[in-house]
């Protein structure tokens, strides 16, 4: 069927129009809604496989060849990402179940949930730059939806930053792809990298290319752009927090990521090392961030500019090996960024409150929930063989090899200091004397912990399975390290 | 304060009839002049809104009964509905299909799936306008 | 999979059983099941003294890069297991009686334990650096919760914390050593890195990268000035500090040296900063072992400084590798002394530690201060902790003598050494180490007689005391009956056990080890005598002379380094943070703003990217210069617009001018759309504005304006320029003429842009009407959506 | 012919346009809303009949195109401008804007009262 | 000679729209704005039609009709705010 | 021409930086709109002014302009009506809520420490 990379998309986006219809019927939307998302994941995953067997899927929406119609491109880099993704819907949907209130339900909360899903899965899959944009278009305004959700005090305002940042990036994005239809006269990703390998080094080539990385850094959250995130993310519950945390700066990142290993390789003495640079320094103040609060939500939500840093070090590296590391990377840190807001909502829900200083002893009461955290957190810090690991070890390995010495000791011991942070929870939260919370009792701790486990017991098979993983996430990073792959696939020529 | 509507109300009648066969010729006439299910959807919105003026939003909604969420999202059915309809026929999603039927009155016609994705966008976007001004209009 | 392998994997096996066991067998102590695992394996490693040659069995992990669990064991490897199943086995047996079984959440207890032993077993077994690192981290974690398990205590927590950071540092900056040397190598096995070591000694990366396994080794095994985190693990159960902190995982720092000295051990700076590092630590931890009143603390530095002392001989040692012949072995003969005070250390020191369980069980307290005269009370422990602490003081008969016998002859030698300028430094080794050994025999002697002997305080102890169990006693009585076995017949140990760990350590230096009782009087032997006549001094002056301490300036301890820097950490980067992330998103975006411009202006300088072509543009009309002259004008007076209704209007003029441009260039499907989209925008934007209030007179400083000022036309002006030189850089033709030619052909329309956006770039379309509807969705819900009774809300 | 009706087409351009010259002069210059009002919606919206009169004849003549939506538009302006004119009026007059203070006569005020009096 | 009317007729337009602008921005009542706006959709109809007839295509000219609708809606929804201070009656006969 | 409007966006671009700068939430507003109105014309220039004439097939024309261009600000256009819905209702449900449209009184810095 040579439709099939387009179903990842469609099952989402019908599910999200046939919840608009059963909103009334809470029950009937959460059953829609959870067997829609985990048959997502079943047709991702076969999709992958398709990919690792068939090679790169593309398909001619409209049936205009490209580079004149929209074509989606499924490469292993989409595909794998399209599969997390829609793994990461499936486990936010249901853990919603217990802890989004009925009435929120009713106001067609799933169904903002799966539109989010088929903007993310259409930016991972789309091969066509202006479509991208629509793409981004649908997942911010799902975003928007989401955050505003409940119409809490904080939410309202938060969301007001949040849409005035992106609507700001949006611009800037509609202008850069305006520049750069100017300068080759095409919207199609394989196209315009063939067109500008023709051009060669050309000034403005490299000035579209740091508007691009101003673009997507907006959204991906890279130093100095990252400003808006952190008070944006802290607004909505648990649920959107891991979906947002989990996906929406990814994306930014994944754009980065395919811009920059598709289009921009003819300068990238500068281009990359700008990349580079900008890297490092948001891993570094991502790390301070991190150790600056004792807010359970605000050092997750720091970390996420951590990892960010460190994928887009392993692309500024450029080497295969790096950009198997960066793609490991990336997938791994989707799934434990969940995870952790998960649980953090968890700790939320017990507690009532996310200050550190007044959590502490939940452990006596709740040991699943804090092994299940110790875990994540272990991942996150990158500790073999947990998930984060192998990404971690290849792109510091990289940078050495490449004598970015300095940038990848940074990200090596940014660690560190992600291991302190993360820790300080366990420690302070998870330890220390128990004590009784108010509402403590009518939170469902076992059946929330069924989604940030799935989560987590990924994680620990990415991880120790690397062997089964790596054949797929290095020939995602084939097809980054060697464009000609994607263009082929793509032109047929 | 109470008004006397009556000249409003009787112009609008007109008016709003004639707003909407506009809104129709626009809509079908959209893939050979400017126009089409966007533009047309908007002045089909028009035309709901100044009957919302002229009278007010219980009498439209007796005369209208359309619950405008469930409209923008048939409208999305439509519209995903015309393209997904290529994976039956194993053609790549959203291609379109045309041909000139031959209808017994109207003679030669020519039927374009196209037409049918542009109702989708037309519905939408009448649902989505329609929706947000009653909601806002609507807010105490 | 190996039996090799099945024995590092069995105590993770056992730790998945534990919770249920301990569930199912309440009245059973835990301790029991686990026992049997660490003699199994203890005897299973103890079938290997007799091989020779190393045995190698890998199981492919990741071969992909190069990642296999190979598990290898040699001399080195098959000393550690076994001191790991040995100790391990006692310890198990000790906590047994020690830990309560009604009062203690034994589970979790011999969970941690368990993952501690396998991942022991893991790092000594393992050929693969990353599979070794693996279990390195593994270590820091179980002795983190171990440390952590009673983690009501605020010490626990605050130990546990400084040991997980300290030893993860050290971790990672081995994973660096082992990145590098894989650069270089290309390879993770150690056996394979050390047949390459000789291409590659002049590689630029050699040197960081012995740095990097110095640091992880150092900070492993609590050299200074990693050292401070040692003490403050002692919050952890006695078992637990005499099993991790003093016989195995500290010791894992000396095995990592051992390991890769082959390696690193002909570079000089090896030779200067273990054996140096050492040294000092050795004398710092002695010293302050005897200022301290804590008899697990005094255990703790004592600890710090004999792993500063094997850690020194395994320096000096490294100097083999630089002679042939009899020399050779002269300096190897340090490494002897290493691996020989390795075991007694292990020897002794556990059954110290045990004993000082044994006190503060019956007792109630480890406070010296408060001890005194037990001996009558427990002869038994008396006479373990006399055997004990007269091992580690160096007297004879018992082992410690003569490693420390050995170790004094090894500094000695120092003198001799005439490479790597220690002919100008080395004097300073011997004269250090035999201070260090005063101070040594000045605490053991404090140890021992400040509890046993002298008043008894009945007062000061919460428990009256008495004898252990003798379950307790067990394992210290095994002990101790080693220390003087090895110290009568150390030569038990030394072909079967020494000389094949030398060998894994000095490969090729098949030397015969023998362990003498008596030299002679040889100089050591006088500097023996010396240290005795001078502790005993000490120990009587003691009151008289201890205010030496005192002259050490307190807050410059390592240990408020160490506090004062992760304080300085979190308190810089909250003070950094808070100034940046001030919630105003006018500032936020004049940081994004800032950035737009400074980084594409230095771009387009950098790249002389602007470039102004007029060849290629339109020509211009009148009517088009006076649209743009209105939208310019309307653009700018919004600026200075006092009302909203006259900003809203402005906007809209705007809007239809825009539209105007759109019919001016040839594009009436958008001035259509624009006409209708910006009726409604306006209609909206009244709607909405009409409950807002008028716009309050802002107070805004001219500073505020002007930085605003500054922005936007820089942000303007940026977006000119890249556009001027975007329309001059039309290097393609557009993509266009395709559609003109099939718009009729093969999509049946007339209309090029609503072919576009129904056919060929339907997809565009079908989204976009998806955003409209979900925001009419998200509208819908934000308007009627009005919890009741306030939602939950967790932010407050 | 054809001169002819360029002619015609030419003059309707002109009235047009001169027809929206004098309603916005009006509309600048007239003292209060009502007579402003006057001004545009009679004025102008002759103006542009004109203009749209003359550009159907245009496109008729020169193209030979009968464009529909012209003439719908021009019905469609002389239809709704009078009502926008008078409903425009009303709300000021509602809203309680005053009249010039020169004017001489407020019927709707006197109908009013005599309203309220019965 | 058409074009040259046509452009006359363009910039006489393009004044009165300007003098119009002046009396949305000036007020001083609201109504005056509205009037003044009103007066401006009326003439954007008749650029619009004149820029047809200078570009020679009969593509704009259903904007015509649009304008006037919008001006028609936009003019109505003015008033109503202005006389009712609501643009929706929720239910004309309470 | 191009030159022309290459300024004049840019111009519009200042107006909208210098609003969105501003404390005003409606100022925001405003500022996003412009800056959409300048996107739009920023991509209508990017395409070439006036290449052709209008790209409708009847017109039998040698040259038609570049229709890409009119699709793509089609859908820009439409995408930022939506946003710009959401965002005045957003801005109107605050200001009920939070009883202010003074971005700096809305900073809020929960969790910041």
């Amino acid at each position: 069927m040579i439709n099939f990379l387009i179903l990842p998309i469609l099952i989402p986006f019908l599910t999200g129009i046939l919840l608009i219809f059963f909103a009334k019927n809470v029950s009937l939307s959460r059953w829609i809604a959870g067997i829609s998302s985990f048959i997502t994941i079943i047709v991702s995953a076969l999709l992958v496989q398709k990919v690792r067997v068939d090679g790169i899927q593309t398909l001619d929406v409209s049936n205009w060849q490209a580079p004149f119609g929209i074509t989606l491109v499924s490469d292993m880099l989409s595909a794998l990402l399209v599969l997390t993704t829609s793994i990461i819907l499936f486990t936010c949907v249901i853990y919603s179940f217990k802890t989004i209130s009925k009435e929120q339900e009713r106001f067609y909360y799933y169904s903002a949930m799966n539109f989010l899903a088929v903007g993310v899965i259409g930016a991972f899959t789309t091969g066509d730059i202006f479509n991208l944009f629509v793409f981004f278009e649908v997942l911010l305004m799902s975003s928007y939806v989401l955050l505003v959700h409940g119409g809490s005090k904080i939410q309202l305002r938060e969301s007001l930053k949040y849409i005035l940042v992106n609507v700001i990036s949006s611009a800037l994005f509609v202008i850069t792809v305006a520049y750069l239809y100017s300068v080759v006269g095409t919207l199609n990703m394989a196209h315009i990298s063939v067109r500008l390998s023709e051009i060669g080094e050309s000034g403005i080539v490299t000035v579209i290319a740091v508007l691009f990385l101003i673009v997507f850094g907006l959204k991906g959250a890279i130093f100095p752009l990252y400003f808006w995130m952190p008070g944006s993310y802290y607004a909505p519950p648990a649920p959107i927090l891991a979906l947002f945390g989990a996906l929406l700066t990814k994306v930014g990142v994944y754009s980065i990521m395919r811009t920059y290993t598709l289009f921009f390789l003819n300068d990238k003495d500068f281009t990359h090392q700008l990349l580079g640079i900008l890297a490092i320094i948001t891993v570094i103040v991502g790390v301070i961030g991190a150790i600056a609060y004792s807010n359970i939500k605000k050092i997750v939500i720091y970390n996420i500019i951590v990892a960010v840093g460190v994928i887009l070090f392993g692309v500024a590296v450029m080497t295969p090996e790096s950009l198997t590391g960066s793609v490991s990377y990336l997938i791994h840190d989707m799934i434990i960024k969940a995870a952790l807001f998960l649980l953090i909502g968890i700790i939320i829900a017990i507690t009532g409150t996310s200050d550190l200083r007044k959590i502490s002893g939940l452990i006596k009461r709740y040991p699943g929930l804090g092994w299940t955290f110790f875990i994540a957190a272990l991942a996150l810090a990158g500790i073999p063989p947990l998930s984060g690991f192998i990404g971690k070890l290849l792109i510091v390995q990289e940078g050495f090899k490449e004598e970015h010495y300095w940038g990848a000791g940074i990200v090596l011991m940014s660690s560190l200091l992600v291991l302190f942070s993360i820790m300080k929870i366990f420690i302070n939260g998870f330890w220390g004397t128990p004590q009784a919370y108010k509402d403590e009792e009518a939170v469902p701790v076992r059946k929330l912990l069924v989604a940030p486990v799935i989560l987590v017991i990924i994680s620990v098979l990415y991880g120790a399975g690397s062997e089964f993983v790596l054949p797929y996430i290095s020939q995602a990073a084939e097809t980054l390290s060697n464009p000609s792959i994607y263009i082929e696939a793509v032109l047929k020529e | 304060m109470k008004t006397n509507d009556i000249i409003l109300q009787t112009t609008t009648k007109v008016v709003v009839f004639i707003i909407i066969l506009f809104s129709i010729f626009i809509f079908f006439k959209g893939h050979y002049t400017p126009g089409g299910g966007f533009v047309g959807g908007l002045l089909t919105s028009g035309a709901i809104v100044l009957l919302l003026l002229a009278f007010d939003m219980k009498t439209v909604a007796e005369i209208l009964p359309i619950n405008y969420i469930y409209m923008t999202a048939t409208g999305l059915l439509f519209a995903v509905g015309t393209a997904a309809g290529a994976l039956f026929f194993n053609v790549p999603f959203l291609t379109h299909a045309f041909g000139d039927v031959y209808l017994p009155i109207l003679g030669k016609t020519s039927l374009h799936t196209a037409t049918i994705f542009d109702l989708g966008v037309f519905l939408v976007v009448v649902g989505v306008t329609m929706t947000i001004i009653q909601t806002i209009g609507g807010d105490e | 999979m190996s039996l090799l392998h099945l024995a590092i994997i069995s105590p993770f096996l056992l730790a998945i059983l534990v919770p249920i066991l301990y569930k199912s067998f309440r009245q059973i102590h835990t301790g029991w099941f686990v026992l049997p695992l660490p003699i199994l394996l203890f005897s299973y490693f103890l079938s290997f003294l007799s091989i020779q040659e190393p045995i190698t069995k890998s199981v492919p992990w990741i071969p992909f890069l190069g990642i296999d669990f190979i598990a290898k064991i040699d001399g080195l490897s098959l000393l550690f297991a076994l001191l790991i199943t040995g100790i391990g086995s006692l310890v198990v047996l000790y906590s047994v009686y020690y830990l309560s079984k009604d009062k203690e959440k034994l589970n979790t207890f011999y969970v941690y334990l368990l993952l501690f032993m396998g991942a022991m077993l893991g790092v000594v077994l393992s050929d693969n650096l990353i599979v070794l690192y693996m279990f390195w981290e593994f270590t820091s974690f179980s002795s983190f919760l171990l440390i952590g398990y009673w983690y009501h205590k605020e010490k626990s927590r605050y130990g546990a914390q400084k040991s997980m950071i300290i030893t993860v540092f050290g971790g990672l900056s081995m994973l660096g050593g082992i990145i590098l040397l894989y650069i270089m190598t290309g390879s993770f096995n150690i056996s394979e890195i050390m047949e390459i070591v000789p291409s590659i000694s002049d590689h630029t990366l050699f040197i960081p990268a012995l740095l990097c396994f110095l640091v992880g080794a150092f900070t492993k095994s609590a050299q200074f000035p990693f050292h401070i985190w040692l003490p403050d693990a002692m919050e952890a159960p006695t078992p637990v500090s005499a099993y991790l902190h003093s016989a195995t995982m500290v010791k894992a720092g000396i095995y990592l040296v051992a390991r890769m000295s082959p390696v690193f051990a002909a570079e000089g700076l090896w030779l200067w900063l273990v054996g140096g590092v050492g040294i000092i630590t050795l004398f710092w931890g002695s010293f302050n072992a005897v200022k301290q009143t804590d008899l697990k603390a005094i255990l703790a530095y004592s600890t710090i400084s004999q792993l500063g002392m094997i850690m020194s001989l395994l320096g000096i040692g490294a100097a083999a590798l630089h002679f042939e012949g009899i020399e050779k072995s002269v300096y190897a003969a340090a490494i002897t002394a290493a691996v020989f005070h390795l075991i007694n250390h292990a020897t002794f020191k556990g059954s110290l530690f045990m004993v000082v369980g044994i006190v503060d069980h019956e007792t109630g307290t480890r406070d010296i201060r408060k001890l005194g005269g037990l001996m009558n009370f427990m002869p038994i422990t008396f006479t373990l902790a006399i055997i004990g602490t007269f091992s580690m003081a160096g007297l004879p008969p018992f082992n410690g003598f003569l490693s420390k016998e050995m170790f004094f002859a090894g500094m000695l030698r120092v003198l001799e050494l005439d490479i790597f300028s220690f002919e100008t430094w080395g004097l300073l080794f011997p004269v250090i180490a035999w201070l260090a050994s005063v101070f040594t025999f000045l605490y053991s002697m404090i140890l021992v007689f400040k509890t046993f002997t002298g008043k008894f305080q009945p007062e000061k102890l919460e428990k009256k005391p008495h004898e252990a169990p003798i379950g307790m006693l067990i394992s210290p009585i095994i002990l101790a009956s080693l220390v003087i076995i090895f110290g009568l017949f150390p030569n038990i140990l030394s072909n079967s056990m020494i000389a094949p760990a030398i060998n894994a350590i000095m490969p090729g230096n098949a030397a015969d080890v023998h362990i003498s009782f008596w030299h002679g009087f040889t100089p050591e032997l006088f500097m023996t005598i010396g240290v005795i006549a001078t502790g005993i001094l000490l120990y009587i002056s003691l009151p008289k002379w201890r205010r030496v301490y005192d002259l050490f300036p307190k807050k410059l301890t390592l240990n408020r380094l160490y506090d004062g820097s992760l304080e300085f950490a979190q308190s810089i980067s909250k003070k950094l943070t808070s100034g940046y992330m001030n919630g105003s998103i006018r500032t936020y975006l004049v940081y994004i703003f800032s950035f737009f411009i400074v980084i594409l202006a230095s771009t387009i300088a950098v790249k002389d990217a602007f470039k102004m072509d007029t060849s290629n543009i339109s020509s211009i009309g009148f009517y088009e210069i006076l649209l743009a002259l209105a939208i310019v004008v309307a653009s700018i007076s919004i600026l200075f617009a006092k009302s909203r209704l006259t900003s809203i209007i402005l906007l809209g003029s705007v809007g239809y001018t825009v539209s105007l441009f759109f019919v001016l260039f040839r594009a009436p499907d958008l001035a259509l759309t624009q006409l209708v989209i910006e009726t409604i925008s306006v209609a909206l934007f009244l709607l909405c504005f009409y409950h807002l209030p008028k716009n309050s007179k802002n107070e805004e400083r001219i500073r505020f304006k002007l930085t605003n000022l500054l922005i936007s036309i820089g942000v303007g002006a940026i977006v000119t320029v890249i556009a001027l030189s975007a329309h001059s850089n039309k290097m393609f033709d557009s993509i266009a003429q395709y559609y003109v030619e099939n718009t009729y052909e093969k999509a049946a329309g007339k209309n090029m842009v609503n072919v576009i956006l129904v056919d060929f770039r339907g997809f565009d379309t079908l989204f976009e009407i998806t955003v409209l509807s979900i925001a009419a969705l998200g509208i819908f819900t934000m308007i009627k959506l009005k919890m009741k009774g306030g939602r939950k809300n967790e932010n407050k | 012919m054809i001169g002819i009706i360029n002619i015609i087409i030419v003059l309707f351009i002109i009235i047009g346009a001169f027809l929206s010259l004098v309603a916005a002069f009006g509309v600048l210059k007239f003292p209060d809303v009502y007579t402003r009002n006057h001004a545009a919606s009679k004025s102008a919206t002759l103006g542009v009949m004109s203009i749209l009169l003359g550009t159907f004849l245009y496109f008729y003549v020169e193209k030979g195109h009968f464009d529909s939506s012209v003439l719908l538009g021009i019905v469609f302006i002389f239809i709704t401008s009078p009502v926008a004119g008078h409903l425009i009026s009303r709300a000021a007059y509602n809203s309680g804007v005053k009249l010039w203070d020169k004017s001489v006569q407020d019927d709707l005020k006197l109908a009013a009262k005599s309203k309220k009096k019965n | 000679m058409i074009e040259t009317v046509v452009l006359i007729a363009i910039f006489a337009i393009s004044v009165a729209i300007l003098a119009l602008l002046y009396r949305v921005i000036k007020g001083p009542s609201i109504p005056d704005r509205v009037v003044a706006l009103d007066a401006i959709g009326i003439n954007l109809i008749a650029i619009v039609a004149l820029t047809s007839i200078l570009l020679k295509t009969d593509a704009f000219l259903v904007i015509i009709l649009l304008l006037g609708i919008l001006s028609f809606i936009g003019t109505v929804a003015f008033s109503k705010y202005l006389e009712k201070g609501v643009i929706f009656d929720h239910d004309r006969d309470n | 021409m191009e030159i022309v409007m290459a300024f004049v966006i840019g111009i519009l671009f200042m107006s909208a930086t210098y609003l969105m700068l501003s404390k005003s939430l409606l100022r925001i507003i405003v500022g996003t709109g412009l800056l959409s109105h300048g996107a739009h014309l920023l991509i209508l220039t990017m395409g070439g002014l006036k290449r052709g004439t209008v790209p409708l097939l009847d017109e039998k024309a040698s040259a038609y302009t570049d229709p890409i261009p009119q699709a793509l600000i089609l859908t820009a256009i439409v995408i930022s009506f939506g946003v710009t819905a959401f965002f005045l209702v957003l801005a109107y449900r605050s200001y009920q809520e939070l009883g202010t449209d003074n971005m700096e009184r809305l900073r809020g810095t929960e969790g910041n420490d």
